[in-house]
């Protein structure tokens, strides 16, 4: 495999509730480890994947926030967040547990042009 | 045109199951190729040799299997996701000490890094979710 | 199922070698592991499985190679931090070998 | 240019709003499952300029809505799913 392309996961559920939230991390570290480079779009309510002090030892589950934080040993560090979804849960970027860029709905758009494959969950 | 299909939505939960082998039947009949189906979340449901729904209502496993063998599809469940739900062919009934295995005949369990390179290899991905 | 006799007592293994309760893991554990492959475990082994140890505390899963790579370059300096460095200490597959003796759970075969 | 599925109603207003916001002009939203209910007359909903809207033929049948579908909307069957997809670069599913 030459070839490389340019992958966009999208992340729009909120953790723990269901399992989509891990299983867009597994893809995009699972993407990363195939050597492609890939980008990561929090939208929704997935933007609370991004929240500090996640612990979810009380509900049997493992912490979604500190796989994210190996996100940046997978080398995925392009990582964006829809900026009304966050300001409109009174959330900054501050409560975010990863640098992560601010997004209007213009630059969402040229984002995804930005690449070839999108994978949303 | 080389597609690539993500299946994520469970059968009898979710449509999205059925759509998305109403979507390999049409494409198929266009001359395109399939390079992979890749079942993924509670998609894997929709690999179970044990499913068994009423006489007059179709099984999806069987009829992606027969789709499979007149068209060589390469039909891959996330062996993860598969597991955790159940879902174990013969090697992973025998590696999790589990009495017995019911992966449909057609399938085969794999790793997420096949949802990875069927997108790199094929011209479109198309997800069918829920 | 197999178990690894260690002193005065025994440890279940499922019929991969892993530890069936991770809480049983020592470091008197991983050379007795280490010892059935055989393998004598040096500093240069011990540093790795310390990381591992502690890759897994932080993120919640045993690294796949290549950001186990990563982890070793970024904390035990970057001539430690290439694969044929692992595959030395580690013969074969060491993301898997090395998790297996650092008692981390069994990998998911995602890859 | 991108297609977009969509495959849920509109009463699912956040999904409804990020698949519009992340539509280009010249995309097309092709509208499945559930997802036909957004293009009924009824319920008028401000696409945006330039995007295609479309529903799947065999999902607005199931569901009774054939004479109910707003005048802009053009239903397509199985086949034209497939053509969409090859005649868009990417494929992204709002679900």
């Amino acid at each position: 495999m030459s070839t490389s392309k340019r992958f966009l996961v999208i992340s729009r559920r909120p953790p723990y509730g269901s399992s989509h939230a891990r299983d867009a991390l597994d893809t995009a570290l699972t993407t990363a480890v195939f050597e492609q480079p890939v980008s990561m779009l929090f939208l929704d309510d997935g933007v609370y994947q991004l929240l500090q002090a996640q612990q979810p030892a009380g509900i049997q589950q493992k912490n979604l926030g500190a796989t994210l934080s190996a996100l940046p040993m997978y080398d995925i560090d392009q990582l964006y967040v829809c900026d009304s979804a966050l300001r409109s849960r009174g959330l900054s970027l501050d409560d975010c547990l990863l640098p992560v860029q601010l997004l209007d709905g213009n630059a969402i758009a040229q984002l995804i042009r930005n690449h070839d494959v999108v994978l949303s969950f | 045109m080389i597609f690539s299909l993500l299946v994520y939505a469970a059968p009898h939960s979710h449509q999205g199951a059925e759509s998305a082998y109403r979507f390999a039947v049409a494409c198929l009949a266009q001359g395109h190729s399939i390079h992979r189906v890749f079942f993924y979340g509670d998609g894997i449901h929709g690999a179970s040799a044990l499913a068994a729904p009423p006489q007059d209502e179709p099984n999806l496993p069987a009829r992606w299997q027969a789709l499979a063998q007149a068209h060589e599809l390469d039909l891959v469940v996330c062996i993860a996701a598969a597991v955790r739900r159940g879902l174990l062919d013969a090697n992973e009934a025998r590696r999790y000490e589990k009495p017995g295995h019911n992966l449909h005949q057609g399938f085969e369990l794999s790793g997420l890094g096949q949802l990875a390179e069927a997108a790199i290899v094929s011209d479109r991905m198309i997800t069918f979710g829920a | 199922m197999t178990h690894l006799q260690l002193n005065d007592h025994s440890i279940e293994l499922d019929n991969e070698g892993y530890l069936r309760d991770l809480s049983q893991w020592s470091p008197q554990v991983a050379e007795a592991l280490a010892a059935e492959i055989p393998l004598q475990l040096s500093d240069a082994h011990w540093e790795i499985l310390y990381l591992l140890r502690d890759f897994y505390q932080r993120f919640e899963h045993a690294p796949a190679m290549r950001p186990l790579v990563k982890a070793v370059s970024l904390n035990l300096g970057p001539e430690k931090g290439r694969s044929i460095y692992l595959l030395k200490l580690f013969p074969d597959s060491p993301a898997k070998l090395a998790a297996r003796l650092a008692g981390l759970p069994k990998p998911t075969n995602c890859l | 240019m991108t297609l977009h599925t969509l495959n849920r109603a509109p009463s699912d207003t956040a999904l409804l709003t990020d698949c519009l916001r992340a539509c280009s002009s010249g995309d097309t939203l092709l509208l499945i499952e559930d997802g036909v209910y957004c293009a009924l007359a009824e319920q008028p909903i401000a696409w945006p300029a330039g995007v295609n809207v479309c529903a799947l033929t065999a999902d607005v049948a199931a569901r009774g809505l054939d004479s109910r579908l707003a005048s802009s909307i053009s239903q397509v069957d199985d086949a034209d799913f497939v053509q969409l997809c090859c005649e868009h670069a990417r494929v992204i599913s709002w679900y």
